[in-house]
């Protein structure tokens, strides 16, 4: 008897617990709060914050893997945590399911009235590979213990693209997944700070006020094809890209084919939801006190945001060049929204635009560069998956 | 410059290079596709577009029981 | 560098395509466009035909199999298509909770008002049969490879219900599984197109023009004890059905019980919709180019048509007889919905009728042949899974 | 006739024997099956069927946002 | 041919049929009916008598193991019930999944206004723990075979509470899982008839009487701080009850947080819909007859029945104490309520106060110890998987 | 007394000596954090919370669909 008094002392989280641990878990608190008062991407990072916690519980075992006698037969059964993250993250699933929902959300028509924006998707892609650079400088100067493939997974963070970083994080770095995803969400929650300052640094009050013509008209026909093309390209000249590009064209498809209307609503409502509370809490079960608690991170969170300035201002600088050479007025402003974090870029576009000019509204010129930055930055994820791992 | 760095370089490079190469081609292949599209079938897409499956006319009619609800109300609303 | 650059061009779909896989993709194409465009069952085709793209591009790995070193920790994860397949349609989970989703819309009253109609259901079954014969023949004279558990699988084409052939062909006939649901649902979509001829051809407008009484009013104690006869009926007579029919009526009873409709709605909408979705990518990974483009495809296409023209003229021709010995008048055209093809064929049977006599509405009273197709249909798949699989 | 054929022959046979005979089984039961409810309980069953779990009442019953949205819209509309 | 109509014969399930097997066949029906007629918690006993039918089908294989073969490739698929029982019971997934769902159901408010009222639900424990004792004494004197861990999964039954019962029973004595989850929701839908006789046993009409006053109000933010503070103590105090209670207050933190209210949504219906489905499955599929028809069984369902009845005399013998000490009246039938059984327990308690004194509302008073019930069972669960599994 | 029945004594000793503490302890919790936020931050948390993210704003308002239909009703009653 007290011998089990003992024991259920030793159970206890107080008797067990690490420091470490409860940096954690105050780290998840922080997210929690970030994600409820501050509004930082709560969908992911509420849950984040949530797994964080969990998998800090000092023998809560969220995170124990199964223990199977030599018949095959359950001795313990491992725990939610453990199921999540190797059932859906580790095998990449999650990232695509996601990604096909937000297919399923996604309008290509701004894009498709004016295809010149995919110039400026591309552009802003430069941030991901300037952070590659950045962290393989810290790399090899043994500043950071960054590898190649660690290096590539931090650039993708420039993406501003949740689903995407994720999916390359776990193939490539699965180590630092989880500073990777929170890097990557809360960059794209601070957009409406990172971005403006770099905007109007690039730019003047006049080019801000530039009136951009309006969009014409895209036939349903053309948005139903978009996705078969874009899925075609990239089976053609990136099939690594192609896990990533196809599913986001297949959810693209559902909903712009208008026949499979009940599969189209589900991928943008039940599925994403029940994917995104279940990659949430895998991804918190990454935030380990081992894989976060280091100099790497404070590195992963200052690259983050560098790829997030450095993208913004390749976006507004190709659009200033577009503007010279195009014979529509091109305002600059709309090359910031193509790092993708759709829709708070373009929505930061069309505000910074409307400060210059109470008349001038941005906002479906800048969903073009917008979506085509999810694009661009598929294509650049797949460069990686390619490079990196072929 | 070690071989890390310079992979990195390599990577930045291909990259950057496969990410405006892949898009520079989308916007010719998307511009081809309108242009066809629109040759071809001039807005014809958008009535075919209008029938919807079962399922999904069920959810964007008006449904019987608020249109039961709202007569009730009127009736409610006048005799008050 | 230039190695790299090498590597990631062989890496492209353009170095790697085969010409096999091309032709895949477009079949995936025209799939889509059947789906899109001619509105044939897009629910499953569009997803199909998605997966048929996604599966054969080359170096995309959508059906890779994951890798995992001596101590179970993963190398390489698998592709999407991979944990679908053998996740949902080689378990046969999929095709039971889709079955499952099906119950919980289906009407049992007309059938439950006029129990003789599931003779009809019955009748329409010796397209599955005769099929059989046909894929034997073509077997045993050596023009096609068809064993009997391949004959079995195609002949199922001829029940008309996606999940039962899916389910079957799974069992008995996995490496035709993509053209057999292929078929199975491109006819159910032809069934206006292909039923209306025979049915003419058998009938004569007097008989197209009889009207039948009125359909006596079910209570709802019928409605929710039969899902419960039929599952007990299943387990006596004909176990290796009781999967099918156990779901079908495992649906139905939460459909008719009214005590459990948030489970009801969550089996008819979010639920199947999922597993609609991953389904259609599962059966497209099916539609590999060895796998498809071969003599026998043809064959599966060719009996598939065969099992649906002897269906509907058995369903017809057996409610020809029925209408000579029954009490009340019975419109042969009504057996034609033996088919199943949920409610296509009933529709149909109602179309035909209405052009023979503008007052004569069959629609309530082909409903119950078509829902007793179903269950003929899982029938005749218990006794094909019990002496092919036995 | 060789042995695939035979075989095809057998599981034809069989396979229209049992759905014949499984839905002729069927016929009885269900006419059996219904004559016996409709003595047993006839028409008791619909109230039963009437009171439905808690979260379907949520579900049917008209919302309470829409009867507000109604008297709000007849308001409106008559103020035009 | 006629080896093959033997072979049909000896797989009907009349030939096989085991007399156990029908008289569980027979337990799954009275489930059925008790839940559509009687409408005893229909949302899960309806899908644990379909799964018992369906699990009892002779030559059905709906618990089938899958087979494979040396290289790892499926030879025969297995059975339904086998992939949810394993996958998501033994695991402990769907337990928890629905725990997060009620959580997100879930209001603390009635319980912040008034905190004293934990202790009630704390009292209402001791039919958990009574229990205990008779069952070890049952097994002690060799009456029933019963080990400390059977004693521990059946006490509680007196939880009242069906996710926390089947996660226990599923770790501490998965063979008895089906009679206790049968017994735990058959006598959580059976408070209405066990609780009011003890309730008035140990109250008078005086103190059947005494109005409450009325509860404070409680702001959105305490709302939202209050599950962390449930999560972070029973990491410190409980790891072992932290899968139910963190997965709980996850789900309470994304209602009361107001910004994922889509997940929130989700969690409530399509999420825990689709699980309670599986759950319901899953736990038929532990009905089979060698399990169920014994001794064992009926011990169970007795004990479990003596565990209400103790929680609920507790409950209102601490809620006559708190009044005694209080400086605010309080209705000792609130206590009865502290068995959990939400949110039935607190309506009883409202309704047998009603009877006392027509003006006496006491719905939200005993909502307070109602969700602190289950609060209790999961720290009671977490005592009994530390004390006898460590 | 044989050791099962001392283990189950053991297990009701910890269990009730258990949940009583943990209940206890959360009631001191509760009460604190109770205070405090509400002197910290009196009643400020409801507006925030005021504030939801969009989907639920599309879920939460009422259908403009609705509306039509209360209009559409409204005419029609009016002409019948
Ligand atoms: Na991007
Ligand atoms: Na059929
Ligand atoms: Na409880």
């Amino acid at each position: 008897m007290e011998q089990k008094l003992l024991n259920l002392y030793h159970d206890t989280g107080i008797y067990q617990l690490e420091f470490g641990q409860a940096v954690m878990m105050l780290v998840g608190m922080l997210l929690i709060y970030l994600a409820i008062k501050k509004g930082f991407e709560p969908l992911l990072l509420l849950p984040i914050g949530v797994g964080a916690i969990l998998v800090n519980i000092p023998g809560a075992g969220f995170m124990a893997a199964p223990v199977y006698d030599a018949a095959g037969h359950m001795v313990s059964p491992g725990g939610l945590q453990y199921y999540i993250y190797h059932g859906g993250i580790e095998t990449g699933l999650f990232p695509l399911l996601i990604f096909m929902g937000v297919g399923a959300m996604t309008d290509f028509g701004p894009m498709l009235a004016n295809p010149k924006t995919l110039l400026l998707g591309a552009a802003a892609q430069f941030g991901i590979f300037a952070t590659v650079i950045g962290a393989v400088l810290l790399g090899a100067y043994g500043i950071m213990d960054f590898t190649l493939a660690d290096a590539a997974a931090i650039g993708i963070i420039g993406g501003a693209d949740g689903p995407t970083a994720i999916f390359v994080a776990s193939r490539l770095a699965p180590d630092l997944l989880g500073a990777i995803a929170v890097a990557a969400y809360s960059y794209m929650a601070l957009v409406p700070l990172i971005q403006p300052p770099i905007m109007k640094a690039l730019t003047s009050n006049e080019e801000r006020a530039i009136k951009m013509v309006q969009l014409r008209h895209v036939t349903k026909t053309e948005k139903i094809i978009f996705p078969i093309v874009v899925t075609l390209l990239a089976a053609a000249f990136l099939p690594s890209a192609a896990p990533l590009l196809g599913m986001f064209c297949f959810g693209n498809l559902m909903k712009e084919s208008g026949v499979v209307d009940r599969l189209s609503d589900t991928a943008q409502n039940a599925l994403i939801n029940i994917v995104t509370i279940f990659l949430g809490l895998g991804v918190g079960s990454k935030l380990s006190s081992e894989a976060f608690l280091n100099l790497e991170t404070l590195g992963i969170l200052s690259l983050g945001l560098v790829a997030f300035s450095i993208g913004t201002a390749t976006g507004v600088l190709m659009a200033k060049l577009l503007n010279k050479v195009s014979a529509h007025p091109i305002n600059p402003l709309i090359g910031a929204a193509g790092v993708s974090a759709v829709p708070m870029a373009a929505r930061v576009a069309n505000k910074v635009g409307l400060e210059a000019n109470k008349q001038n509204f941005l906002l479906m010129h800048a969903m073009g560069p917008n979506v085509a930055g999810v694009i661009g930055s598929a294509v650049a994820a797949g460069v990686m998956l390619s490079y990196v791992g072929g | 410059m070690n071989e890390l760095v310079s992979e990195g370089i390599g990577l930045m490079v291909l990259g950057m290079g496969f990410v405006f190469l892949f898009l520079v081609i989308l916007i010719f292949a998307t511009g081809y596709m309108s242009t066809l599209v629109n040759k071809l079938f001039p807005e014809a897409a958008q009535p075919a577009a209008k029938v919807p499956s079962a399922p999904v006319t069920a959810n964007n009619t008006v449904d019987p029981q608020i249109v039961a609800a709202i007569s009730a109300a009127i009736h409610q609303h006048r005799n008050r």
